[in-house]
């Protein structure tokens, strides 16, 4: 089967991410790359661990200060929700339906945006409470951590949407299908991370 | 010939070894330990080497024999083996427990040399000292003494001496090899060991132990040595008394010493104390104490102790220790100027 | 190349199977999700009634890892086979990451 | 179809490696440019020992000496040794398990590009304000404290150097797992291929920590945050830990590769399988599991407490459990061998005394009481170059000698090697093995001098004329080079006449789409088992077909030149106007590039059945 091949309903292959020898090693080198992922995650996490709380001065804000449960909530959901409409993307992916994967993709990306918002918007009070990146060690863990997952989530928007505007015209083929599954398997891995986030700087922030 | 070059390699080397162990200053070498912390490390390098000559000597007969046994003489192609599960069995299992009778002393001298209890109980007797690293000179503080002095240490013989180890600029490490293994001076915390020093063997190594920075601090890490003077209890007593007698600057003896004086007190005293109290904090002091110059055996912890030495340093510290913080902090000096504070600081003696 | 291989047989025929299965497991998919918005849910709430940060603490470390297990097992597929090499590795990642958090919460202590 | 047309002439063979994305041609770039920076480095190692040849020598400055030594570390360990291991998995891995190439030709070319341009950065600093001069541990206090720019490079440089290897380690792995030829299994599989394996599983959970501590230092550096400043809140320890861990494994990434081509040079010219294949093996995994374990042991005297000191020293001497297996394993390949001393033989075979001097000091310094005296002294500058030289720049030279007729076609000369083996090998001894005892006798280790009337002048002395003889054995190794070069007589498949993996099978050099037919693999040295049937070559495991092939791409190249310049903005953050915008255009020529390649669609070609029937006659065109 190559990969430029025009399919149809029927022909289309149960597993069309690793119907090609392409596509296999696209799938497995993704996976590894996410098992690195998962090495700089950890020590991004084993950093903020390191360094929570610590400030020169005690007059700065500290993780319970600074944490609301409200907006993190709020941003949980969004993200695991666009987790959910990914999962609906590549089940439209795998039954052949090009316009409901791109209506799911769509979706998903809308919610991503949203949850990129509510991060901005969050920066944006914790800077004026005097939490700043250059103010102190805990300011610098915090932001590098939770900036590196907002930059991953930007970079995923960015892919998200370059996917669909590149295929938007040509349908499914085992070419691209393979690039919408380990799109999705980022997305998925990005929302991994925010489990994390959410349970071990916002929630264990906020306990203290 | 080849053959023979090997055999001759191998017995060179193992009579090398046994020589160059011989060899090293007993003020200075590992190999010549003058204390308990050393004494133990020195039986664990002595056992680690013992296991692993062992372990050598097994796979130099093999080796050889290999070497002379199974050399190619004709084209015949030799059968195929797999393995042996027996022989590596053996391979696994006698390395295993040769490691565990190293494993164990290991453990044991690691938590030996980390005991300090004695620092932190009340009303302790022993002797803590506070070692203050800094860009290329050592600041050390008895705390409980409630003096300081610098770039030479002094300590009693045949007890525990506890030490308080920080850096207030970058990271150091405080090594006096022959009386014990080295400990980093962190810039975020205080690290605590112990050292002993014998009395006997600091009288062969002529009293005087040499001590360096081991980790890399800048251009002249190389040139961060201090002294370690090991006194019996009583001189250390001495000494401490006669230091703490020294509650002001003491008189310049000469005139030119008078005048050197007072240049010291224009242009040195913002940086260095010639008082040996601790009043101000560890970060205040911001250069040497000064109090004993006159009895060091250095100038700045490397250059001969003799006046000469002494003003080319201050003429220009740069040019000895690249990269120090004196260099520029003070007005430059003319030789009759330099002549007077070398003759005043000469004199800063406390013990006669 | 020329050994590549698809992993269906005969893709007409298991077709009509593959459709039900995929509906299938779509709607696993939405019960897993349900129970993430669920265990989300909990955290939060533990947070929350401002218990001992004892129990909070673990209680809500354990239900990211049952959360994330889902969404590897499920949203990621990592169930289904073809996945030995991708969880190898991702095990191994994270023994090594979980290494270094320990690390790093027990010997920088200062 | 013209893609593999041969073009003559020196512009066109230029661009062709400019563009090339196959792994034969990158092998050789990584060669070429692991060597010039092998050059370099031992060039820094030379006046390191010219400097201390003497007391109170003062042939470099103090600050220029700790310039020398950061950048020989960082150049030999980034720049040199493990871009010329990479060259040798990416010369041989593939026609070892029987690929016509890799997983990511692309992303392997990336992966090149990525290094090169990482290294050059680097070493441009010392025409652009100075090296950097922390070590190449550049724990965080000393670079934090360090002034200029020099760190700056080495963060910089490192970060980009350190992508291109994570992305080279995922494209070997993913070659692998996925395209071994029918039947290859990975119990078949070579062991210097099971050694690419582990060591590219060990770059690719290594190098996050490094990357991770590097963008600390960067933001600490570059753009105010806090993470090593200890006075608002930060702590220097964080980094010799990210460091360690990363840098532990490191050792593991350049030993075990080394390990494979000694096993494969063993095992070739004793004319018997590998002894305890299968325990091999599982040696090399355990190595590369515990090599995560033990990252401790190098911040001993840190003062992590004596539980974390204990455990990490017991972790440490387990560790030399395997690596002893692999020991006897090699000496019982030989026994009841046929051991022809060819050059790659030399090496091998010294080799083994060398390396267990390395062993078993790493034995002692893992006693971590003891380790007390070792840490920071020459003992321990002693210890890792028996490692590293007697270990990896052994297994260099000899990789280089024994797969040069493969790669370049011609055999480099027998007699000129073993000179430059006896010349590096004494001369190696005499360096390292004094220096044990410097260490012992209380000299620190990244000293400018040393002062007099300490009982180190004669040991250095002698270290130093050791380093002589090196600088010669290297000297008549390019000597050996261009004579080979210019006479190029071709030699054949196996020129070796003992080859038993699957490389030797096919011509040398072999064709751009390695095998016309993929071979089937029926055991362990796979080309020897037929050898011994009396077969001249493999047993085809498929008819004759077309063969998919990558097209190059000049893309790799701006990629990695994008990060170049955008490094140099990052450098002069806050202190030129320029600095952002060319942050900006430097990662605009990046992301650009990448978009280019994901929107356009890159299907590679074909090479015909007819064309390959052609190749038949004319036997092989490179």
């Amino acid at each position: 089967m190559h990969a430029e091949e025009k399919l149809t309903y029927e022909s289309w292959p149960a597993e069309p991410e690793r119907s090609t020898l392409e596509a296999k090693n696209k799938f497995t080198g993704f996976w590894l790359f996410l098992g690195g992922e998962t090495v700089l995650f950890s020590s991004l996490f084993a950093t903020y661990l390191a360094l929570k709380d610590k400030v020169p001065d005690s007059s700065m804000p500290l993780a319970k200060d600074l944490f609301e449960l409200p907006l993190t909530f709020v941003a949980t959901m969004l993200l695991l929700t666009s987790s959910l409409t990914s999962v609906y993307a590549i089940y439209q992916m795998k039954n052949f339906n090009f316009k409901k994967m791109m209506l799911w993709f769509g979706i998903t990306a809308l919610l991503g945006a949203a949850f990129l918002g509510s991060e901005v918007y969050e920066f944006t009070n914790y800077v004026h409470e005097g939490h700043k990146f250059t103010s102190s060690a805990f300011g610098s863990a915090f932001y590098t951590l939770v900036g590196f997952h907002g930059g991953h989530v930007a970079f995923g928007l960015m892919w998200c949407l370059t996917l669909m505007i590149r295929n938007a015209k040509r349908g499914l083929n085992l070419y691209n299908a393979p690039k919408f599954y380990v799109f999705s398997l980022y997305w998925h891995f990005i929302d991994v991370v925010w489990v994390f986030i959410f349970s071990v700087v916002y929630l264990m922030g906020m306990v203290g | 010939m080849k053959r023979l070059a090997k055999w001759r390699l191998i017995s060179f080397l193992a009579i090398l070894t046994l020589v160059l162990s011989g060899c090293g200053e007993p003020y200075l070498s590992a190999l010549k330990p003058a204390g308990e912390v050393a004494d133990t490390q020195y039986d664990l390098m002595k056992l680690s080497t013992f296991i692993m000559v062992g372990v050598i000597l097994v796979v130099v007969i093999i080796f050889v024999t290999v070497f002379f046994r199974f050399r190619r003489k004709d084209d015949t192609i030799p059968k195929q083996v797999e393995g042996s599960h027996k022989l590596e069995i053996i391979w696994t299992v006698i390395p295993i427990l040769l490691l565990l009778i190293l494993a164990v002393p290991t453990v044991a001298a690691t938590f030996k040399l980390a005991n300090v209890d004695q620092m932190d109980k009340k009303n302790s007797k022993a002797l803590v000292i506070n070692v203050r690293s800094h860009l290329y000179w050592w600041d050390f503080e008895y705390p409980n003494q409630k003096i300081v002095t610098s770039q030479e240490l002094v300590v009693p013989t045949d007890e525990k001496v506890y030490f308080n180890l920080k850096s207030l600029d970058v990271k150091h490490s405080f090594w006096i090899p022959a009386v014990g293994g080295k400990m980093d001076t962190n810039t975020d915390n205080e690290n605590k060991f112990w050292l002993e020093f014998d009395s006997k063997r600091a009288n062969d190594a002529g009293g005087l132990f040499y001590g360096k920075c081991a980790e890399l601090c800048g251009p002249s890490h190389a040139l961060m040595d201090f002294k370690v003077k090991a006194l019996s209890r009583d001189d250390f007593d001495s000494w401490v008394k006669s230091m703490k007698d020294v509650k002001k600057p003491q008189k310049a003896q000469t005139d030119l010493a008078a005048e050197g004086q007072e240049i010291f007190n224009n242009s040195c005293i913002g940086c260095h104390a010639v008082t040996p109290s601790n009043q101000m904090p560890d970060t205040a002091r911001m250069a040497p104490n000064l109090t004993n110059f006159g009895d060091r055996s250095r100038v700045a912890g490397v250059l001969d102790h003799n006046k000469e030495d002494l003003k080319n340093w201050i003429r220009d510290p740069e040019k000895y220790k690249p990269g120090n913080m004196m260099t520029n902090k003070y007005p430059k000096m003319s030789e009759d100027q330099l002549d007077a504070l070398a003759e005043y600081l000469m004199g800063l003696k406390v013990q006669q | 190349m020329a050994n590549q291989q698809t992993n269906s047989g005969n893709p007409r025929v298991d077709h009509e199977y593959r459709r039900r299965k995929s509906a299938e497991e779509m709607r696993y998919q939405v019960v897993s999700f349900s129970l993430m918005i669920f265990l989300t849910l909990v955290a939060f709430g533990a947070v929350a009634m401002k218990g001992s940060a004892w129990f909070t603490v673990p209680f809500i470390i354990l239900l990211a890892v049952v959360q994330v297990v889902f969404q590897l097992y499920y949203f990621m597929h990592m169930s289904h086979k073809g996945h030995e090499a991708p969880s190898l590795f991702l095990y191994s990642g994270l023994l090594v990451g979980l290494i270094t958090i320990l690390t790093f919460m027990t010997i920088i202590w200062w | 179809m013209s893609t593999y047309a041969q073009k003559k002439g020196f512009g066109a063979t230029v661009w062709d490696f400019l563009t090339t994305v196959d792994h034969k041609k990158i092998a050789i770039l990584y060669l070429l440019a692991g060597g010039l920076f092998f050059l370099v480095g031992g060039l820094e190692a030379v006046f390191i020992r010219i400097q201390l040849a003497v007391p109170n020598n003062d042939f470099v400055s103090a600050g220029a000496f700790n310039e020398i030594i950061t950048m020989h570390g960082t150049t030999m360990i980034f720049l040199a040794a493990m871009p010329i291991l990479f060259g040798f998995m990416n010369a041989v891995m593939p026609l070892q398990i029987g690929a016509r190439d890799v997983a990511f030709p692309f992303l392997n070319a990336l992966g090149f590009w990525l290094f090169f341009f990482g290294g050059v950065f680097l070493n441009l600093s010392w025409f652009m304000g100075g090296a950097p001069d922390a070590g190449w541990t550049s724990y965080a206090s000393l670079a934090i404290h360090s002034k200029g720019h020099g760190i700056d490079f080495y963060v910089l440089g490192l970060q980009i150097s350190g992508l291109g290897t994570l992305i080279g380690g995922i494209n070997f792995l993913v070659t692998i797992i996925n395209m071994r030829a029918p039947g290859m299994t990975y119990m078949r599989m070579p062991l210097f291929t099971w050694t690419t394996f582990v060591a590219s599983a060990l770059i690719l959970f290594a190098f996050p920590p490094l990357t991770v501590g590097l963008v600390l230092m960067m933001f600490d550096r570059m753009f105010g945050s806090n993470f090593f400043v200890v006075a608002n809140g930060g702590n220097t320890v964080i980094w010799e830990h990210l460091f360690w861990i990363f840098g532990h494994p490191e050792v593991y990434i350049l030993v075990l590769p080394a390990f494979g081509i000694f096993s494969e040079i063993f095992s070739t010219f004793s004319r018997k399988r590998l002894f305890g294949y299968s325990s091999m093996v599982f040696a090399t995994v355990l190595i590369g599991f515990l090599g995560f374990m033990v990252w401790a042991h190098h911040m001993f005297t840190t003062g992590l407490g004596p539980v974390a000191n204990a455990i990490f020293a017991v972790a440490t001497m387990a560790i030399g459990v395997p690596t002893g297996i692999k020991i006897f394993n090699w000496l019982f390949t030989m026994w009841g061998g046929s051991v022809k001393f060819t050059a790659p033989m030399h090496w091998a075979f010294a080799f083994i005394p060398s390396f267990i001097m390395g062993g078993v000091t790493g034995v002692m310094l893992a006693a971590a009481a003891a380790d007390y005296q070792y840490h920071d002294t020459y003992f321990v500058v002693a210890h890792f170059h028996y490692v590293i030289v007697g270990g990896v720049v052994f297994s260099i030279f000899a990789g280089v000698q024994y797969w040069w007729p493969k790669i370049f076609g011609t055999m480099l000369n027998e007699t000129l090697g073993k000179l430059t083996f006896w010349l590096f090998f004494i001369g190696f001894h005499m360096t390292f093995f004094i220096q044990h005892f410097l260490g012992l006798w209380g000299m620190p280790r990244r000293v400018f001098t040393y002062l007099p009337g300490q009982g180190f002048d004669t040991a250095n002395m002698i270290s130093s004329i050791g380093a002589l003889f090196m600088s010669l054995g290297v000297i008549v190794l390019l000597i050996n080079v261009v004579v080979t070069s210019v006479k190029n007589v071709k030699v054949g498949d196996d020129p070796w006449g003992d080859g038993r993996t699957l490389e030797w099978a096919i011509p040398s050099p072999p064709p751009f789409y390695n095998f016309k037919q993929l071979p089937l693999v029926r055991g362990l040295d796979a080309f020897w088992i037929e050898k011994m049937e009396g077969k001249k070559g493999m047993t085809p495991a498929e008819p004759l077909g077309d063969i998919h092939m990558p097209n190059a791409s000049f893309l790799p190249f701006v990629i990695a030149f994008g990060l170049f310049i955008a490094a140099f903005g990052a450098l002069y953050n806050g202190e030129h106007s320029w600095a952002i915008p060319v942050i900006v255009i430097g990662l605009l020529v990046t992301f650009g590039s990448m978009l280019v390649r994901s929107v356009k669609d890159d299907h590679g070609f074909h090479i015909h059945k007819e064309e390959l029937m052609d190749d038949n006659d004319k036997g092989v065109k490179a």
